[in-house]
């Protein structure tokens, strides 16, 4: 139903080669991620897919046959788009009714459709209205209507959740989990939302100036990033990198904690002074400056009585050192 | 059941006609009459691309007696001389008979027909102690024009065209050049314009409207000057017989203060006035030659005049067609009917000029290049009358314009 | 957007246009071409043949043509920077929210409703006539003599009316390009700041320029056609004063029924529009699809 | 969306913007006052803004002289046809040029309008022959081809400028709903474009409905729209100043309507809220 | 400078009260958070504040001022768009020099500063683009760009740091916090992120439906909600809360105890299966559903062990639960 293959890939806007040669491929019902800093190709590496650009060169299969050059419409793909992309002269209705209207659905299963989404969606109060009258979290909302009332061969969502808040942020990511989970539709998915990331995917690509840097599951990235640049961009708050003596006691060029396996424990072979303490209640993240010069981010607990300019000691827990020789790479 | 075109003209009697149609209609209920009014240049531009291209659109054309013997001797007229002897083409006025026959076949029925004249202001004589004669002079003009002018209470001692044109300033400056023994061409067809009678002629003309002409005049046409003398600013106008019915009609300010005279002469054996009817013809594409030949002859008929006079009144009939007209003692009655009738007999298209001339033609030359001619001519001396040319350089300029392009169309080498 | 399929059906969709523009194009200046160098005068029939390039000389050597040529462009210009610069500014004011926009929008369209022909004709009799004229009877109500529009003026008056009777389209062009002029980029600029007349400047204008583009080209074409107006006022006189190209043609082609010279004519025309268009694009035509 | 402007601002606005309407319309006012008068104070010296007799006398002519529903029949077939077909076939193309553009778009534009360089004079015996030979003088259809043709370029113009105005992202939302070409643009581009196709439709009902060269050489008595009406108005012998405004009253009466309707689509921001 | 004061502020479109009746006082120099649900009323607060949009009834100080009617490039603040809102026809340079050049800088000071503030932002390769070609994280940086070149009164950001990937957010929110620290500038943003919110926030002000629910210090509200509605928002994953016998031994009609709160050991006196499990890398979020029915999330260490199905038992924090009356209200 939805295997989607790319094979030699590559993307061009005139001169910028924007993506230069990518291959993956996409199993049919897989929910992949893609994830990379902003610019780096994700939007339209989406859009290559949907047909909505020409790749420059190179093949995408949907479904084991080539569709490369056929057009959208035809490719059986359902996508949010990052601007959303409304109908602005359809009410709220009608724009998420439209891909029902094109499939040619009876009036009142189109209705009976709509009505289901918009209740997953909070949007009932506001089925009337038109996108100009709506605020930004709710134009999101409708974008993701539009999509999800299809039962496309995938869906493609572009950051679908950057503006809900954080609550019916949760409950999105549920009802698209779910929603993959019922349906075994493929989802590729793209999100700044580390949770997100690492909650739903069951393969998270990670893009870096249009190539991908790894592939792999939420945990592999997390415990096993192949390089410097994954290892980076894979949790928040960013793994801490050290380069130095430290590493080179590790026999590598840098080595890089998690600021969630480092400890403060009076006997720690780091030691450094408390800077900015950043407290998110259920937990607080230190920045510690160790006397050799490098910048830690730890995290603590909720309630840790350090302050500014308090003098620690930090540990890495056992086995939790990433080990990176000087092309970046992780050493096994 | 036969459906004819008919093209015409929008003037007034024209207009009249289209509401008198019941009683063709009654008595020829076979044939339907479909109209096509437009405005003279309009009607002239289509008619003559129909005619020119063999489109066949119509079945009687509206022309005047410009067309009548260009078109006539191309053979794109269907001659008339079968007309039914209760047609009577005898009673036709000979001078507009003799406009519309070429060799000896009548290719147009005269529908109206008009010529020019001195409309003059009785009030405004009176008070300058002047009196018009019956037939005047150029120079009477001029005397009674310098009289009249009183530019401080608008009011302007001779209107005239001045507005560019071959039907429009260049009809009356070709008809006044007449009374001024010029010609366009000499029997070799040698433009004239480096000639004396026409430096006379324009001359006068500017001089004339320089002195007592309204401002603005280069842009006064036929309706321009009506409205002018209507509204009591003119002390006389030369123009067209027509324009009587409405400088003494409802529409004006000084219809019992209007005297009519003879359009001027230089003594010269010439008057300065012109010749034009508004005639019926058929072309030759026509393919309903008969039924339209039946109109022509309802529409130009002495009956067609009855009915006029019956509905309308002797006053609304078409004037200037038929000898029997005028010597009808109830049309007789109708003001400026007789000054209508000397006007149109002081013309002859024939022979309208002092000197001999090898065309046809009173106010033109009935030559397929005239109109272009007439044209080039018309803006020079538009332009002399605003100033931008004297009398010597607007001459110079037509006498080689119009010698280019007889060269070109190779009537002299 | 632009993708293999896209371009495909974009292909297929702009060919009627294309074909049947093309025709309509191609058949007439064909025969136009042809004529251009005979010898086709309707009313003699009798006398045709080839004339080689006599009908382009004739122009040529015609006193007026290079008087007529620069009349035509400025004929073009004067209406272009009259209609664009009020366009702008009336397509702004009526912009606003004022009572009773409806019916004020329709006023300011109703000149384009008029005929060409009656449009120079009321102006001409009503309005610049000497006598009669509104405008002589207002510069007289101030002591002044009235202007003789037509005589002295000839040119300007064209242009006065031929603009008058342009503007709707400009404003209305405008106007709808303003409409799309999203409101969050004028508050953003506001809040950056901009007086109003820095947002006219920097935001709207820049906004507008696709569609003052599309106006300026638009016009020039039809512009550079215009004969009618001319002939129903001043005849392109007096003399040649108010002479342009499209007069000469028509002069040559419904006064002198010479239709060789009034097909070369029309091409010298065609060539003048190309020329024309060729130093707009040049300069304005990048708007286009910015 | 909308912050209420200071009553004081607002007034003047209004003041301003009723006065330049008023001063731009004041020639065709003229005219509708004139259709009204005598012939003789139509003309009157120093102009009667109100004439001391009212008439309808001229309305009466005008209507009694010739078929004037006819003329107006033709003129809404012949205006509205042409326009109707330009659009269909104008939009398609507009779609592509603004949406897909390629090297050759601007060209492509151009050459379009350059379609129009002829002066109509010139091409007025070809034209003339060409219609003769097909056999579609004085018909409707062929005016309304012939306008369609000679109108198209602008429609695809003017087209092409509200269309570059779209969000391009909106139509590619439709074709990833599963639209075909023909529905985007049935249910997407033209409901957005909306103003812009009001517009258009506007300008060129106008541009047609006044044509008055063509629609005369082509025409005699079937198809004859109001321009030939017009025509048989202006300048006959005497005086008609005042009967040719009712003509030319008559004649704008129409499209008025047309033209109210039309303005009441060109409503602002119809794109707003679709994208960021 | 920048003391902002909202007094019985209402604003309604058409019929509907979007914000019924708002007070509220922003000191000069404060760092303001706006949080709650997608479409309470955050952009509304702000474009009311920024003088876009009229207040219907009430009155908007502005350093003492009555601002009301000022329109609003007089009240001298700078916003930056929730759509970006910007200038499609300028190049990110000029996009950003926009402010400066309307106030009269000179070429070369604009210029520096540009350059400036597209180092911090990451758009030192793309200041001759046009915003058309760029992609959706990279447009938000030019909008930020734009309000921070200039030296406003006040700054007022809608969502400003949605589209950015997490290492560029927290480099953004880090610049965004130093600029608010060495310009002292009031600072009014608005966020769904629960980390900008609670590290950056002098005050938070959480909005439900057009009304103030709560004010106070991030640890305030995460410490101390004043209610549910604010319970259950800040703070993700959200609070537990728990009704019935449990909360009734508690003397309370609702209790209430947040995912972190929660230990896993055999003496918890709250039994239940494991459902469904969130592996974060850094943390792993369980769903348990309890004997007694309630469904409860607990998070747990990067690595449990335990699976879907197994049995566990809970204990709450001391001294971590909050206990509500009949109406929702946090009880002493
Ligand atoms: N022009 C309008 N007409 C009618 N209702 C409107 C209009 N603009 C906004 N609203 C409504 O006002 C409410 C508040 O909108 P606002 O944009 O302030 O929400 P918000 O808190 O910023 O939401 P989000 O986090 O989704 O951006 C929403 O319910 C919205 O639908
Ligand atoms: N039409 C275009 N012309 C030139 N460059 C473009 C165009 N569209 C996008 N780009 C560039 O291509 C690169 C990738 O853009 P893309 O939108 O795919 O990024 P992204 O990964 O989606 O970023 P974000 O997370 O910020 O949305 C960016 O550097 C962007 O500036
Ligand atoms: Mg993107
Ligand atoms: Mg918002």
């Amino acid at each position: 139903m939805g295997k989607i293959t790319l094979k030699h890939v590559n993307k061009s806007f005139g001169d910028v080669a924007v993506i230069p040669d990518i291959n993956l491929s996409i199993e049919d019902g897989e929910f992949v991620v893609f994830v990379g800093p902003s610019g780096c190709g994700k939007s339209t590496l989406l859009r290559l897919i949907a047909g909505l650009e020409d790749v420059t060169s190179g093949q995408i299969d949907i479904d084991g046959t080539d569709a490369t050059y056929l057009p959208p419409a035809k490719r059986g793909l359902a996508m949010v788009f990052q601007s959303y992309a409304l109908y602005p002269h359809m009410t709220v209705r009608k724009n998420i009714a439209f891909p029902l209207k094109m499939a040619g659905l009876p009036e009142d299963e189109q209705e009976k459709k709509v009505q289901n989404a918009a209740r997953i969606l909070n949007l009932t109060n506001y089925l009337d209205r038109r996108p100009g009258q709506l605020s930004g979290g709710q134009r999101q909302r409708v974008a993701i209507g539009r999509a999800i009332v299809r039962e496309p061969a995938a869906f493609l969502f572009d950051e679908p959740l950057s503006n809900l808040d954080a609550a019916l942020r949760v409950t999105m990511r549920q009802e698209i989990t779910e929603l993959h989970q019922s349906l075994k539709t493929t989802m590729i998915y793209v999100t700044h939302d580390q949770v997100e990331a690492m909650t739903m995917a069951d393969k998270i690509v990670v893009l870096n100036a249009g190539n991908i840097e790894q592939v792999g599951s939420p945990l592999e990235l997390y415990h096993r990033p192949a390089n410097l640049f994954v290892a980076g961009f894979i949790g928040s708050p960013k793994m801490n990198l050290i380069a130095g003596a430290a590493a080179q006691a590790q026999g590598a060029t840098t080595i890089g904690v998690r600021p969630e396996h480092l400890d403060i424990t009076d006997s720690g072979p780091w030691r450094g002074v408390v800077g900015l303490t950043e407290h998110l209640g259920s937990d607080t993240f230190l920045k510690v400056t160790l006397d050799s010069g490098e910048a830690l981010t730890v995290r603590a607990g909720g309630e840790v009585a350090l302050r500014h300019g308090d003098r620690i000691a930090l540990a890495p827990q056992a086995g939790k050192i990433h080990r990176f020789d000087a092309d970046g790479k992780a050493m096994a | 059941e036969t459906t004819i075109t008919v093209a015409t003209v929008n003037n007034g009697d024209m207009i009249r006609m289209q509401g008198l149609m019941d009683d063709f209609n009654a008595k020829h209920p076979d044939i339907t009459v479909e109209w096509v009014t437009l405005e003279e240049n309009v009607l002239r531009q289509n008619v003559t691309t129909d005619i020119a291209t063999g489109g066949g659109q119509y079945d009687v054309l509206t022309i005047g007696t410009y067309e009548v013997p260009i078109w006539g001797k191309q053979g794109w007229l269907t001659s008339l001389n079968d007309l039914p002897a209760e047609y009577d083409v005898d009673d036709l006025l000979p001078a507009i008979r003799g406009g519309l026959t070429v060799d000896g076949n009548l290719y147009a029925a005269p529908f109206y027909g008009e010529s020019s004249m001195v409309m003059y202001r009785t009030d405004l004589m009176e008070a300058a102690g002047l009196t018009m004669p019956e037939a005047p002079t150029w120079a009477d003009i001029e005397k009674a024009a310098a009289a009249m002018t009183n530019k401080d209470a608008g009011i302007y001692g001779v209107c005239l065209r001045g507005k560019a044109g071959w039907g429009e300033n260049m009809a009356f400056l070709t008809a006044m050049s007449n009374s001024f023994g010029a010609r366009w061409f000499d029997e070799n067809w040698n433009p004239q314009f480096d000639q004396p009678e026409w430096k006379a002629t324009l001359d006068f003309y500017l001089n004339l409207m320089n002195n007592y002409g309204p401002p603005g005049a280069s842009n006064n046409g036929f309706n321009e000057n009506l409205t002018l003398f209507n509204q009591g600013k003119c002390g006389m106008w030369i123009d067209a017989t027509v324009a009587a019915s409405f400088v003494t009609g409802k529409d004006s300010t000084v219809a019992d203060k209007v005297g009519f005279a003879l359009a001027p002469d230089n003594g010269l054996g010439k008057r300065g006035n012109w010749l034009w009817a508004w005639s019926l013809a058929i072309p030759s594409s026509s393919d309903a030659p008969d039924a339209a030949k039946t109109f022509i002859n309802w529409a130009t008929s002495k009956g067609y005049l009855e009915l006029v006079a019956s509905k309308e009144g002797w006053a609304n009939v078409p004037p200037g067609t038929r000898t029997s007209l005028y010597e009808n003692p109830e049309y007789q009655k109708v003001p400026f009917a007789k000054m209508t009738l000397d006007s149109i007999n002081a013309a002859d298209p024939t022979n309208p000029t002092v000197k001999p001339v090898p065309y046809v033609g009173v106010q033109f030359v009935a030559i397929p290049e005239f109109q272009g001619l007439g044209t080039t001519v018309g803006e020079i001396f538009s332009a002399a009358l605003a100033g931008q040319k004297t009398a010597d350089e607007a001459l110079a300029e037509a006498q080689t314009a119009v010698a280019d392009e007889m060269k070109a169309a190779g009537y002299i080498q | 957007m632009s993708t293999h399929s896209s371009r495909l059906a974009a292909r297929i969709m702009v060919a009627p246009s294309v074909v049947l523009l093309f025709i309509w194009m191609a058949v007439p200046l064909a025969m136009t071409l042809y004529y251009s160098f005979r010898l086709y005068r309707l009313l003699s029939p009798d006398r045709t043949g080839w004339v080689g390039f006599n009908n382009y000389l004739w122009f040529f050597n015609s006193p007026e043509f290079w008087l007529a040529l620069w009349n035509t462009l400025a004929l073009v210009g004067g209406v272009l920077v009259v209609t664009v610069v009020l366009g702008i500014l009336i397509a702004l004011l009526i912009d606003q929210p004022v009572k009773g926009q409806g019916l004020l929008r329709i006023l300011v369209i109703a000149p384009f409703f008029v005929m060409p022909p009656v449009a120079a004709s009321i102006w001409e009799n009503l309005f610049m006539h000497p006598q009669n004229g509104l405008f002589a009877a207002l510069a007289r109500g101030f002591g002044a003599q009235p202007i003789l529009f037509l005589e002295n003026h000839p040119m300007l008056s064209v242009i006065g009316i031929v603009s008058w009777e342009w503007l709707p389209f400009a404003t209305l062009i405008l106007l709808t390009s303003l409409q799309s002029l999203s409101s969050e980029q004028l508050e953003a600029a506001e809040m950056d700041g901009a007086s109003a007349f820095n947002r006219l400047r920097h935001i709207i204008l820049p906004h507008m320029t696709r569609a003052i583009t599309v106006v300026i080209l638009i016009q020039t074409i039809f512009l550079l056609g215009i004969f009618g107006e001319i002939f129903t006022t001043t005849q392109g006189g007096p003399g040649s004063a108010s002479t342009t190209l499209p007069y000469m043609i028509f002069k040559q082609a419904i006064a002198a029924k010479d239709i060789g010279r009034a097909a070369a004519g029309g091409i010298i025309a065609v060539i003048l529009a190309n020329i024309v268009a060729y130093f707009l694009m040049r300069g304005i035509g990048r708007h286009l699809d910015a | 969306m909308a912050r209420a402007v200071s009553p004081r601002r607002r007034m003047f606005t209004t003041i301003a913007a009723w006065s330049v309407a008023l001063i731009i319309f004041f020639p065709v006012l003229w005219m509708i006052l004139t259709s009204f008068k005598t012939e003789a104070s139509a003309v009157a010296s120093p102009p009667e803004l109100f004439s001391a007799d009212w008439t309808v006398e001229n309305y009466v002519e005008v209507w009694s002289r010739s078929d004037y529903p006819r003329f107006f029949w033709n003129s809404v077939v012949i205006s509205l046809g042409s326009t109707l077909l330009g659009l269909a076939i104008a939009i398609p193309a507009a779609w592509a040029m603004a949406f897909v553009p390629g090297r050759r778009t601007k060209d492509l534009l151009m050459w379009m309008l350059s379609t129009k360089m002829m002066p109509a004079v010139a091409v007025m015996i070809p034209l003339y022959l060409l219609f003769l030979r097909l056999g579609l003088i004085d018909t409707r259809i062929g005016l309304v081809l012939a306008l369609m043709l000679m109108n198209l370029p602008i429609i695809v113009w003017m087209l092409y400028t509200y269309f570059k105005e779209i969000p391009g992202e909106i139509l590619e939302a439709a074709r990833m709903d599963g639209a075909s070409l023909p529905k985007e643009i049935l249910y997407v581009l033209t409901p957005i474009a909306l103003p812009g196709i009001a517009s258009t439709l506007l300008l060129n009902v106008i541009l047609a409905w006044n044509e008055a060269f063509w629609t005369i050489v082509l025409t005699t008595t079937k198809a004859a729209p109001l321009s030939a009406f017009i025509a048989s108005f202006s300048a006959p012998q005497g005086l008609f100043y005042a009967k040719l405004s009712a003509a030319s009253t008559l004649a704008i009466a129409p499209i008025l309507i047309l033209g109210w309707f039309s303005q009441k689509q060109l409503v602002r921001g119809l794109t707003f809220g679709a994208v960021k």
